[in-house]
């Protein structure tokens, strides 16, 4: 700890790109980094599980929209997506006078608007996976046994799927941590705005890029190791005795 | 019937040019990234200590970092290495070799996006490397193929089917990423979208053809996955299919 | 005499209430798709009875079985556990189950042990026992537990109860069905070739504990390929032969004496 | 196995090769007679795209009409504000054409030709604003935008960037966007800019000037807009410096300006 700490000021001294002032803006963009990529995965997976479940409908009417707007977000980049969000309303006539202004002022809610439905769809998408793919007799066990359709899904289907659904979820959101890179074409001052800002400002596109590059690694690897814990926490079930 | 619109304003030609250069980037950056991934994979399955580390700190490096963020180190670094290079080409040959390479910006969008993409392919192939019945080569071997011939007659068609979904899944990735290439300043079609946005202030009519472009290059490239797929998986189609 | 009922038994019902079976079926019918499986087989269940259902693969009985709690539907027939009658209605698409709750009210009645196991993979052995009893009977926690508990001390998996399905032995994992069954204090068991899917060695123990729960006296279906098991424990064997009762009766009778040709041979020793 | 891998190596790491080095005759060598300029487009009346693609503007004018008169040979090369020095030093092209100003700060990284013109930056807002530009506590919570990495970024960071929410933006179109969408209270631009996209002047237009020009402190605002190189190209910045003298002796400087100009923005106007 304390060679970081030496490391830390050697580092700040005689620079003027590790200043006080541009840590404060380094912290500030992980800050809105971490603010967008949480609400937006949380909203999202709140929204991808009732997806999910109707996604595997038996009415054409209810499963085809529902196929149509998972395949259309992940066909298409994410970029497109967010000026869509980002100019789509702010030009309309007569939109400043309407309640949809209050998410389109702020340059974070077309953000959070474009990458919530973006990781929703490939969300869905993954629970859809594993929710197939939970085995038959289990849930033949269930309804055997007098629970409902939607005791099953609750307690015996979703619980499970979730489980499976955990490695690719994982990956979905470290999709989502490095997408949100973007964010910074859209005024918003996340990781990556903050090295344009700090290169812009001091013309240093190495020092700058490496610094956030090895941040958005700590949070990736950060994460990485989350899910390991809730794998071995939540995937016990798969481990052989010991 | 009025074909007017179809000049979107004047922005119809350079939508098309744009969509024409999408189309390059991510082709080309796929070639680059299919024989880095190659490269890699086998650098990363090989008994050289030194070429495994070098390949999984490659890969552990480009996973853990956004595209865009690589997207700027690179375009900037990329240039600075070789300027680097040929600075010391021109000390050390005293002045002799005075060269300058101009990396421009759609070479350094195809070679970053490929750098990036290669690291995903590594991966995809390494499994399905792995995947490959060490049997099958030895038989190949025995019946007394070259290691060349057993590898494109034997190892890479065995392979292939393995690594097929993934490669699908990747290029699709790497397909919407181009789109990336337009913040470093490739004119791509996402960037005149955006620029005729922009002059303009009719998002949809340029933003959405440019999304249907897109799509359109996504199911065209899943379909020819499919075909690609019914063809390699050929005597390992499933009893039930 | 095979096929009627004893004299006292006959006088007896005449005089007193018809006492509540536990489960009676009466010509059900079963098709998939033009495929007739079940042409008009009924079945009286009364109380401790354990019915053994023999048959070469593909004479109906696991189907028939299936349609006992609705995992498949009857196109045509009447079941009534308890006395309570499945009520159905005709619709569009065929005949439909009238009240979904009924049916769910009547599952909870009718345990049954799957072939293959079907314990749910992310619970633990004593979550797979006490998770029907809380949710669907009400259950309180505690008492579930306790009675859980209580369970697999008695199938012999007291110390693998907090074990992952997928840790256990094929014939662990069934005991641990069976338990899970018996959680649901059912008015009839029913048993889907409890061994078919076990090593043989493993097949000693399930059936060591389902003669156990003969002895006491519970109500059992069971679809089975063990003719020890049916001659030693079953009241009566019932062989089915392309979705009919070809011969029922007591297991003595019915393995021992067989009157159709066809139970002869699908009893004799096969090499 | 060892043996194995390494044969499936060799293979691979040459074909790999081979193509790598195939896709760099992208990158072409330059000679020494070529001059590659930067400029950020779009910067209405200075430069801007036409919907076919081509590049127009008073800088472009301008700058074509020193290479002409410098005999040199130049083509344009599009960058973005935010990476135009970074891109100069690491020689993605030898001159930033692109009304720049002369700061100490980016003295230190670049040299810097005679200055070519000079403007002050001013702030627009909706005709009607109420506010004190001197009393900070009016301005709490508004959001203001620039372009990022600007001099008037430096100096809204500077002197208001404790009070009010600053937004920067990679282009000044989109900051003028944003203000007219509503999404900002108020932008901060270089004069010609902000008279080209708001139209201030007419009386009836939505938006106005917004207190006085500000082109003080110096150190911020620096000394008018020059032609950035590296800073040991001394020679090429020499053969510009040149032109820009001749342009202006006979003439032309103003003809071009007044082309896209109705009020004067030379360098020495204000004196």
């Amino acid at each position: 700890m304390e060679q970081l700490n030496q490391a830390i000021i050697d580092l700040l001294s005689g620079n003027e790109i590790f200043t006080a002032n541009t840590l404060d803006i380094y912290w500030e963009g992980l800050v809105n980094t971490v603010h967008l990529v949480f609400v937006s995965l949380l909203i999202g997976i709140l929204l991808a599980v009732p997806l999910a479940i109707l996604r595997g409908s038996r009415f054409a009417i209810i499963k085809w929209p529902i196929w149509c707007y998972t395949y259309v977000f992940r066909a298409t980049p994410l970029l497109i997506q967010l000026y869509l969000a980002y100019y789509g309303f702010a030009f309309v006539p007569g939109v400043r006078d309407t309640w949809i202004w209050f998410f389109v002022e702020e340059p974070i809610y077309p953000a959070l608007f474009a990458f919530t439905l973006n990781t929703a769809a490939y969300t869905t998408e993954i629970f859809h996976g594993a929710i197939k793919s939970t085995p038959r007799g289990e849930v033949e066990a269930a309804r055997a046994y007098g629970m409902s359709r939607a005791l099953t899904i609750r307690r015996i289907v979703l619980p499970s799927a979730f489980r499976r659904a955990l490695p690719a979820y994982g990956n979905e959101v470290i999709f989502m941590l490095h997408a949100s890179a973007i964010a910074s074409v859209v005024t918003i001052m996340d990781l990556t705005g903050a090295a344009y800002y700090v290169y812009a400002r001091f013309y240093a596109p190495f020092t700058a890029f490496i610094f956030v590059a090895l941040l958005y690694m700590v949070l990736s690897f950060g994460i990485q190791a989350i899910f390991r814990g809730l794998e071995r926490w939540l995937l016990a079930h798969l481990r052989p005795a010991g | 019937m009025d074909l007017a619109w179809l000049d979107f304003q004047g922005y119809g030609p350079r939508l098309i040019e744009g969509g024409w250069l999408t189309l390059r980037v991510a082709v080309l950056s796929m070639v680059i990234a299919l024989l880095l991934g190659m490269f890699t994979a086998s650098a990363k399955l090989s008994s050289s200590a030194l070429l495994k580390g070098v390949a999984t700190f490659y890969t552990t490096v480009i996973r853990g970092v956004p595209d865009l963020v690589l997207m700027m180190l690179l375009f900037y670094g990329g240039q600075i290495g070789v300027n680097m290079l040929t600075d010391y080409l021109y000390d050390a040959t005293g002045g002799r070799i005075d060269w300058f390479i101009d990396i421009d910006a759609f070479t350094a969008g195809v070679i970053t996006i490929g750098f990036i993409f290669g690291a995903y392919m590594a991966e995809t192939f390494r499994g399905a490397f792995m995947a490959v019945d060490a049997g099958q080569m030895e038989a190949a071997r025995a019946y007394g193929m070259s290691p060349l011939k057993a590898f494109q007659r034997v190892r890479f068609p065995l392979m292939m089917r393995h690594a097929l979904p993934g490669l699908g899944n990747n290029w699709m990735v790497l397909l919407k990423t181009t789109a990336l290439v337009s913040i470093i300043g490739l004119t791509d079609m996402v960037r005149v979208a955006d620029e005729a946005t922009k002059a303009t202030h009719q998002p949809f009519l340029f933003l959405l053809p440019v999304a249907l472009g897109y799509l359109a290059i996504a199911s065209l490239s899943e379909l020819l996955f499919q075909w690609l797929t019914r063809r390699y998986s050929v005597g390992f189609t499933e009893a039930n299919d | 005499m095979q096929g009627h009922k004893p004299l006292v038994a006959a006088m007896l019902e005449q005089t007193m209430p018809e006492p509540i079976h536990p489960l009676v079926i009466t010509d059900l019918h079963k098709s998939f798709g033009d495929n007739p499986v079940l042409r008009g087989l009924s079945l009286t269940a009364r109380k401790g009875d354990v019915i053994t259902l023999i048959g070469a693969s593909g004479s109906g009985k696991s189907t028939f079985l299936r349609c006992m709690n609705l995992l498949e539907r009857p196109n045509a027939g009447e079941i009534v556990v308890h006395g309570e009658s499945i009520r159905f209605k005709d619709t569009r698409r065929g005949r439909e189950v009238a009240d979904h709750r009924q049916v769910e009210r009547i599952r909870s009645k009718l345990s049954m042990v799957f072939q293959n196991f079907n314990l749910w993979a992310h619970m633990t052995l004593l979550a797979n026992v006490i998770e029907a009893p809380i949710h669907v009977l009400k259950v309180p926690k505690a008492e579930a537990r306790a009675r859980g508990m209580a369970l697999l001390e008695r199938v012999g998996l007291a110390e693998r109860a907090n074990y992952y399905p997928a840790q256990l032995s094929g014939g662990q994992q069934q005991r641990g069905a069976i338990a899970r069954a018996l959680a649901m204090e059912p008015e009839v068991m029913l048993f889907d070739e409890p061994t078919s899917a076990l090593d043989p060695e493993l097949v000693g123990d399930v059936l060591r504990v389902m003669r156990e729960l003969a002895d006491e006296g519970r109500t059992m279906i069971v679809v089975t390929h063990e003719m020890a098991f049916a001659r030693d424990v079953s009241s009566q064997v019932v062989y089915l032969h392309q979705g009919r009762v070809e011969e029922a009766g007591p297991p003595g009778q019915v393995l021992d004496n067989p009157t159709s040709p066809r139970l002869r041979q699908f009893l004799a020793p096969k090499h | 196995m060892a043996q194995a891998t390494r044969l499936r190596f060799i293979p691979t790491l040459a074909a790999s090769l081979v193509v790598l080095v195939a896709t760099l005759p992208n990158a072409a060598l330059a000679s020494g007679e070529q001059v590659r300029i930067a400029i950020d487009v779009p910067y209405e009346p200075f430069v801007y795209r036409t919907p076919s693609g081509q590049l127009e503007g008073f800088e472009i004018d301008l700058g074509n009409e020193l290479c002409k008169r410098a005999q040199l040979d130049c083509s344009w090369v599009e960058q973005g504000w935010d990476g135009i020095i970074p891109g100069l030093l690491s020689r993605k092209y030898d001159a930033i054409l692109s009304s720049m100003a002369i700061t100490a700060e980016r003295k230190q990284q670049v040299l810097f030709s005679d200055p070519y013109y000079n403007t002050p930056s001013v702030w627009i807002a909706l005709r009607g604003t109420q506010v004190d530009l001197d009393d900070k506590a009016s301005l709490k919570g508004k959001t203001v935008g620039v372009q990022r990495g600007t001099i008037r970024d430096v100096y809204i960071t500077e002197y208001y960037g404790d009070v009010m929410q600053v937004r920067r933006y990679g282009s000044s179109q989109e900051v003028a966007n944003d203000l007219k969408a509503g999404r900002l209270d108020f932008a901060f631009e270089d004069y010609p800019i902000a008279h080209d996209a708001f139209d201030f002047q007419s009386s009836d237009a939505p938006f106005e000037q917004f207190g006085p020009d500000i082109s003080t402190p110096t150190s911020i605002f620096g000394e008018g807009a020059a032609i950035a190189f590296r800073p040991r190209d001394e020679a090429l910045a020499e053969k510009f410096n040149q032109a820009l003298e001749e342009v202006n002796a006979d003439g032309t400087f103003k003809a071009l300006m007044e082309r896209y100009f109705d009020y004067d923005l030379s360098v020495n106007a204000e004196d």
